[in-house]
């Protein structure tokens, strides 16, 4: 089966209502306040940005959402009931895959049954693992995301780093069913597969899914974004639509406007035969 | 169930003794064994039976490592007991803190073991067999039985009183072979008395050191197809009944029950009386040969545990 | 100083093709297939006894006593977790059986039940403890560990009045659960225990499940990374919990081997310190201590390994006081054996 | 200190000569041949991007030169004379300090231990460690390199994604002597923290010290880059001075072309309300 | 729908300040601590002679059989291994000494100078061979226990024609050797052994070593992750070797206090299981089993845990047949006390 025609058969709900929304959620460990009174909706086909500088709370926020920790205040509510998931599977039960950022692979087994891992294909009475099945759809898959992994059968932990990052996101695209949630996926890729995933993205929230996307990129944000959310040290600092900010703006907000004047500045002083002019440093990567 | 059970056998039970009307002293008994001993275990019942009789609070304890056995009778000394017996298999260990208690002032009675040093401790007497001559006299049992080549089965490697019995029986017979097996796997140790035999077939004569191992032998002989006889250490409940049915030839019986009950009874004895069981010299308690010919005296205290 | 270098064609051709073979040299268990076969040709060439194919039933018999319980050992090490108690619930269930069904004067099978149960019990406690509180299984495990081997000698002194439990030879039951889990039958000039064909049983079904099925695969999971696995909805606990209850079930399959095989009588002490040879077992067979890898296969391999080797020192008839000795050496040997096979087969 | 001095001081020789050289280098892992027939020339004072594809053989390429692998045929020299380093070690007594992709910091370590490891600051006789000392370096660093972590005493495992990355890159800029090595550094960095730390590789360009610098982003590579190299399948496909190609060609050299054409093209059929137009995506990331 | 929030003050608020109460229970071993606490309590309350100070010495002495081998264990644990030989090789320390000097008849001291060499020598040969062949140090080290305690009876066999070794009580040297490493002295009413001395300062030794040198740190960063610690350039091999040989060097003190303790005599078949001893000491104090974390202080409270849990049960006058059960549960007790104080730490 294809991911689009699994996309189509898969998504229902009308695009207006919010699939997950968040209340002025808040989440302590031990005595690090690592979110506040943050609000967010998640619509389905539609694509929200959650961005902010390196430990603002991020995956904070989308692990709660994606069960792996409870919040402490707050609601959450998914499908528009009140929910509080107690493990990773009831997420996931509820159509929300994710691509986390740091756990994602068992490094000692192999490609295809990571692909797989909890979703297993079996086939007779005994639950046999089909494992033919399974190998020519992860290779598939990952085909179509445009790597290459020579053999399905070595272990994730030889992978390369974006190697690994393509099998986790292929499985998010490969399983989701309604919300998609994307933890610096294109962090580690290459520029082909960035463009894949990013391709992937679009195509996910046409086909009537919600995605949530975290990026440190402002490009690739504003390439697909519909919504955009900033987070400051556990807070909401920025809460926009796509049609309401430029690009250029939206760069100065990720970046907190005075510290790049200072860079540009800085990067100017220097011989400007080795390095480039102010004119490219204003705008960014 | 129709057959067997708890019911069938408690008709066995006997009734207790008188108590005696001294005041309640209490006594430890501090041996080397591990935990779930069967020789043990008689030994204790033979110790709670004196103490029973003497009104004594008996405190059992045991450690096999001789560092921390020498600690328990600190240990001992710390609680003020009126009493100790002790085991003086690992006598270098133990000596330091006998002595002291002895100096305490605590009477000290000793069993099973250290047959060589007891005196020098200062202890009021010793209850116990002398392994090598109890080897010995089992030597002299085999030649008489007419075996031409005996296993002399270890179940503790680098035990000082199994290989005492061991070398026992080489002086007196020679062809002996020692072997090491895991008295604490009994499923092993038959696999290993298997091959054993499997190896070398002029094996017709085995001897275990504890009633257990001599059991499993039974089975390895089996296994192996092995017509070799067995004589055995030390008696049980089932030991009595293979020595009845003729699957095993003989046991060497150090009497167990009577160290634990002379060790504990002596202590009271002198503390009440001033009396010295034996007088100054060690109380042997041991060899004595169960036979065929004799079993029939010996069954039903072993069957009750006492034997 | 510019110079581009004509792009190499797009096909990834960086990949040599493997062979079968080096293919087949990288499972977990080849290493100490190799190495068991060493100590095999080894003891072949010094120990004529090794020689007469009849005896193999001794050695299979002796492997078999170590292997069973090795099967749930590396499935539970493969899961990433030890079990301490292991070896003293085995002598738990055997004297549990013994006990009650003395005690009661019931029907052997009925006592087998209890034990059963009991077993199960223990396991699912050991995992559920583990998961409750998060403590490595060594801690909880060692906990389970003296807690039974303490009970194992007080409830037998407590009912018996002896340290090992009364003979339940007579009782009703007794033949028949005897034929099931210790008799033995003739093939050609060999007697095979009928515990060995178990064992190859229960091996070949745990490898089926371990490669074969999901749960297979969501064992390597949990081992591998837990916090991973829970991530993509593997029931971590679940999977855990259901691995000590297997222990649990094999240690209730040992111990009635051993209540038959010492018929019907358990010696409390017995155990201590078998859980070590299961472990052993499953780490010369390839299983990592750190979890997420080995096979089941490798363990049964390791408990042969282990059997040859206690019986090879002695059908070649060397002085028994250099036994532990050789152990070690062999025990060694097989290990850096398993270690440059896979080296190797990495290197294909 | 500052960062600025310490480069000032221990950088010599002629930015001229190489510092490290590679000669047709090549790397397997058992049957998997990662680099063929590499050459690749890093000098002091200079900036070398190495680009490419996940699975390229960047990673490791860098990993040789690093001392954590051995090449398995060519030569590679530093400081002119032909070495095979043992362990990473020999590499950093060379002067060559590394940020590695995947290894960097023991997690249960607190920060300040983390990033003195192997080149602890010790005082009086005993070899006492100056933990005071350490730690206002570590937070200085740190602090320069604009990252507030709370508490210094915390383990690594504890910090964020982009955190534990500045946590390393400090580390290594703080202590690199000739040469810098930085695999992938900015991928899980904020765009403030990204600026930062292509504020300090140009820093230590100009202080003499060679940087190797790789990443997936073609504007970060071409705001600092002098020369760049770019691996496809293990092999050099491109080895060119910053004189020579633009922004857009490196670009399209590091997609191969064709491939983000139809990238661009896909993108372009979805809803333009929701996604941008075909002139941005042209220009992506 | 756009909103745009204010963007909060810059400064980092999120953190609230922690007590140095809050800190000092985060440390390793603080959970053993008040393990212990609870344990002495419940003995003081139920074991009337636990309320002797004099006594004290003797739980002491008891806690330090373990708790001076549990100092080296600890760091090799949290250096990430495991050394199953350290209990057999303390056996062969006293041993080598013992029977090097009495069969050579020369001094005592020369004798314990060649046992000290040997037990580097073991410890060398460990790390030396772990590093080698990547094996996990469970196998290599087992290897090494077998053998050690063959070794350790085939040689006394050999030379004493017993399976003791020959008393050396009466040779020059011993009691000058006696007093460093068996002697007592009294303190008020109060009889310390001179081991309880050593061990005190052992500890100290270690802590200072682990939390405050350059040693300590490498100590942590190769427990904790070995592939990181060796890419910034610290010297992994050298360190675990290094670790092993400090194993060694306590097994050659610690056999030296067996020898002299017990009048020149050492049994060769003492020592085994007594390695677990060290290993639950580290890991009830706090030491991760898998390295990187723990503290050298926590094992000696593990110790000292186990010591009172041993004596106290005698000191109570309790059933011994119960004595492992309760062990058990009180190793349960603490190590779940344990955990409960470090999660409460983590929360302020
Ligand atoms: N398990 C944890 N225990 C304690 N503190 C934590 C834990 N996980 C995260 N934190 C802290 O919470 C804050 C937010 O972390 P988070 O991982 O959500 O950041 P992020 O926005 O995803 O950053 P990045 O862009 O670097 O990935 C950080 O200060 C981090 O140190
Ligand atoms: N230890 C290893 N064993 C086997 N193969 C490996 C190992 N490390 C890397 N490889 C393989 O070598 C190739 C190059 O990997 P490398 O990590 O150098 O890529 P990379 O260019 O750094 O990729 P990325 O941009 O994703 O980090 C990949 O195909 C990878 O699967
Ligand atoms: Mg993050
Ligand atoms: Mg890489």
């Amino acid at each position: 089966m294809s991911t689009t025609e699994s996309f189509a058969s898969e998504a229902t709900g009308s695009p207006t209502t919010p699939v997950v929304h968040l209340e002025n959620v808040g989440k302590s460990y031990g005595n690090i306040h690592a979110l506040r009174g943050v609000s967010l909706s998640v619509r389905q086909g539609e694509i929200t940005c959650v961005l902010g500088d390196n430990g603002a709370g991020k995956s904070t926020l989308i692990k709660i959402i994606a069960g792996l920790h409870d919040y402490t205040s707050g609601t959450m509510s998914v499908n528009g009931e009140q929910r509080h998931f107690s493990s990773p599977r009831e997420s996931l039960d509820s159509g929300i895959a994710t691509v986390y950022q740091d756990l994602a692979l068992a490094p000692l087994m192999s490609v295809w049954r990571n692909f797989f891992l909890g979703n297993e294909l079996t086939k007779g009475p005994f639950g046999v693992l089909d494992a033919a099945r399974m190998k020519r759809i992860a290779q598939e898959e990952l085909t179509k995301m445009g790597i290459s992994i020579p053999n399905l059968e070595q272990p994730v932990g030889k992978l390369s780093g974006g190697q690994r990052q393509c099998v986790a996101i292929a499985r998010a695209i490969h399983f989701g069913a309604k919300v998609l949630i994307l933890d610096e996926p294109t962090a580690a890729l290459g520029v082909n597969q960035s463009g894949v995933v990013l391709k992937y993205i679009v195509k996910a929230r046409d086909a009537g899914i919600g995605v949530v996307f975290i990026t440190h990129n402002p490009h690739h944000a504003y390439l697909v974004g519909n919504h955009f959310v900033i987070l400051k040290l556990g807070r909401v600092a920025l809460d926009t639509h796509r049609s309401d900010i430029t690009l250029e703006q939206l760069t100065t907000e990720m970046a907190g406007g005075s510290e790049l004047e200072a860079l540009s500045h800085e990067l100017r002083g220097f011989d400007p035969e080795l390095v480039v002019g102010p004119e490219e440093t204003t705008k960014p990567h | 169930s129709d057959s067997g059970g708890k019911q069938e056998e408690q008709k066995a039970d006997a009734g207790s003794g008188n108590v005696a009307t001294t005041p309640r002293i209490k006594v430890a008994l501090i041996t080397h064994s591990k935990a779930g001993d069967t020789f043990w275990d008689i030994v204790r019942r033979g110790a709670e039976a004196a103490a029973q009789k003497d009104n004594i609070e008996l405190q059992y304890s045991s450690d096999p490592d001789g560092a921390a056995q020498a600690n328990l009778v600190q240990t001992a000394i710390d609680s003020k007991v009126d009493g100790i017996a002790v085991t003086l298999n690992k006598p270098d260990a133990m000596m330091p803190n006998v002595k002291k208690a002895i100096a305490a002032g605590i009477p000290v009675t000793v069993l099973n073991g250290g047959l060589d040093t007891w005196k020098q401790s200062g202890a009021i007497g010793y209850f116990g067999q002398d392994e090598r001559i109890a080897g010995e006299a089992t030597g002299d049992k085999l030649k008489q039985l007419g075996a031409k080549k005996v296993l002399c089965i270890v179940h503790e490697q680098g035990n000082v009183s199994l290989e005492a019995r061991c070398q026992g029986i080489k002086n007196k017979f020679g062809v002996v072979e020692n072997l090491n097996v895991d008295g604490a796997d009994q499923p092993g140790t038959q696999a290993t008395i298997t091959s054993k035999l499997q190896q070398d077939k002029s094996v017709d004569y085995l001897v275990g050191l504890n009633a257990g191992v001599t059991l499993t032998a039974v089975q390895a002989a089996k296994d192996a197809g092995s017509s070799a006889k067995i004589g055995s250490f030390d008696m049980s409940k089932e030991m009595a009944k293979a020595v009845k049915d003729g699957t095993v030839q003989f046991a060497v019986d150090q009497q167990p029950y009577l160290q634990g009950y002379l060790a504990i009874d002596a202590i009271w004895l002198s503390k009440t009386n001033g009396n010295s069981i034996g007088g100054g010299e060690a109380t042997l308690t041991g060899p004595s040969f169960v036979e065929k010919s004799n079993i029939e005296a010996v069954e039903k205290f072993a069957a009750a545990g006492t034997r | 100083m510019a110079s581009t270098i004509a792009a190499p064609a797009d096909a990834d051709d960086r990949v040599s093709a493997r062979s079968i073979g080096a293919r087949l040299l990288s499972r977990p268990e080849i290493g100490s297939l190799v190495g068991a076969a060493v100590i095999l040709v080894f003891f072949l060439v010094t120990a004529e006894p090794f020689r007469d194919l009849n005896n193999a039933g001794t050695i299979l018999y002796q492997a078999s006593l170590i292997g069973v319980m090795a099967v749930p050992v590396s499935l539970l090490m493969i899961g990433g977790e030890f079990d301490l108690s292991a070896g003293v619930a085995v002598t738990t269930g055997g004297l549990t059986a013994g006990i009650f069904a003395y005690q009661f004067s019931v029907n052997v099978w009925v006592g087998m039940a209890v034990a059963l149960v009991l077993a199960l019990a223990i396991g699912l406690f050991n995992g559920w403890l583990l998961m409750r509180t998060g403590l490595p299984s060594f801690l909880v495990t060692l906990g389970t560990f003296f807690i039974l081997q303490g009970l194992n000698v007080a409830v037998t002194r407590l009912t018996s009045g002896a340290v090992a439990s009364n003979s339940i030879s007579d009782m009703d039951g007794f033949t028949s659960a005897k034929a099931l889990f210790a008799s033995e039958f003739k093939l050609g000039g060999l007697t095979i225990k009928i515990i060995v064909v178990w064992w190859t049983v229960f091996v070949a079904i745990a490898a089926w499940m371990l490669l074969r099925t999901k749960i297979g695969n969501w064992i390597f999971a949990v081992g591998g990374d837990a916090a991973s696995a829970r991530a993509v909805g593997v029931p971590v606990k679940k999977v855990k919990i259901g691995l000590f209850m297997t222990v649990g079930f094999f240690a209730w399959f040992t111990g009635m081997q051993l209540l038959f095989v010492q018929n019907g009588v358990v010696q409390s002490g017995e155990g201590v310190g078998k859980e070590f040879l299961y472990i052993i077992a499953a780490v010369v067979g390839g299983c990592l201590l750190t979890g997420g890898y080995g096979s089941v296969v490798g363990g049964a391999v390791g408990a042969l390994i282990f059997g040859m080797v206690q019986l090879g020192v002695v059908y070649a008839g060397w002085n028994p006081d250099w036994f532990k000795a050789f152990l070690g050496a062999m025990l060694l040997l097989a290990t850096i054996v398993n270690l440059v096979v896979k080296n190797k087969a990495d290197a294909r």
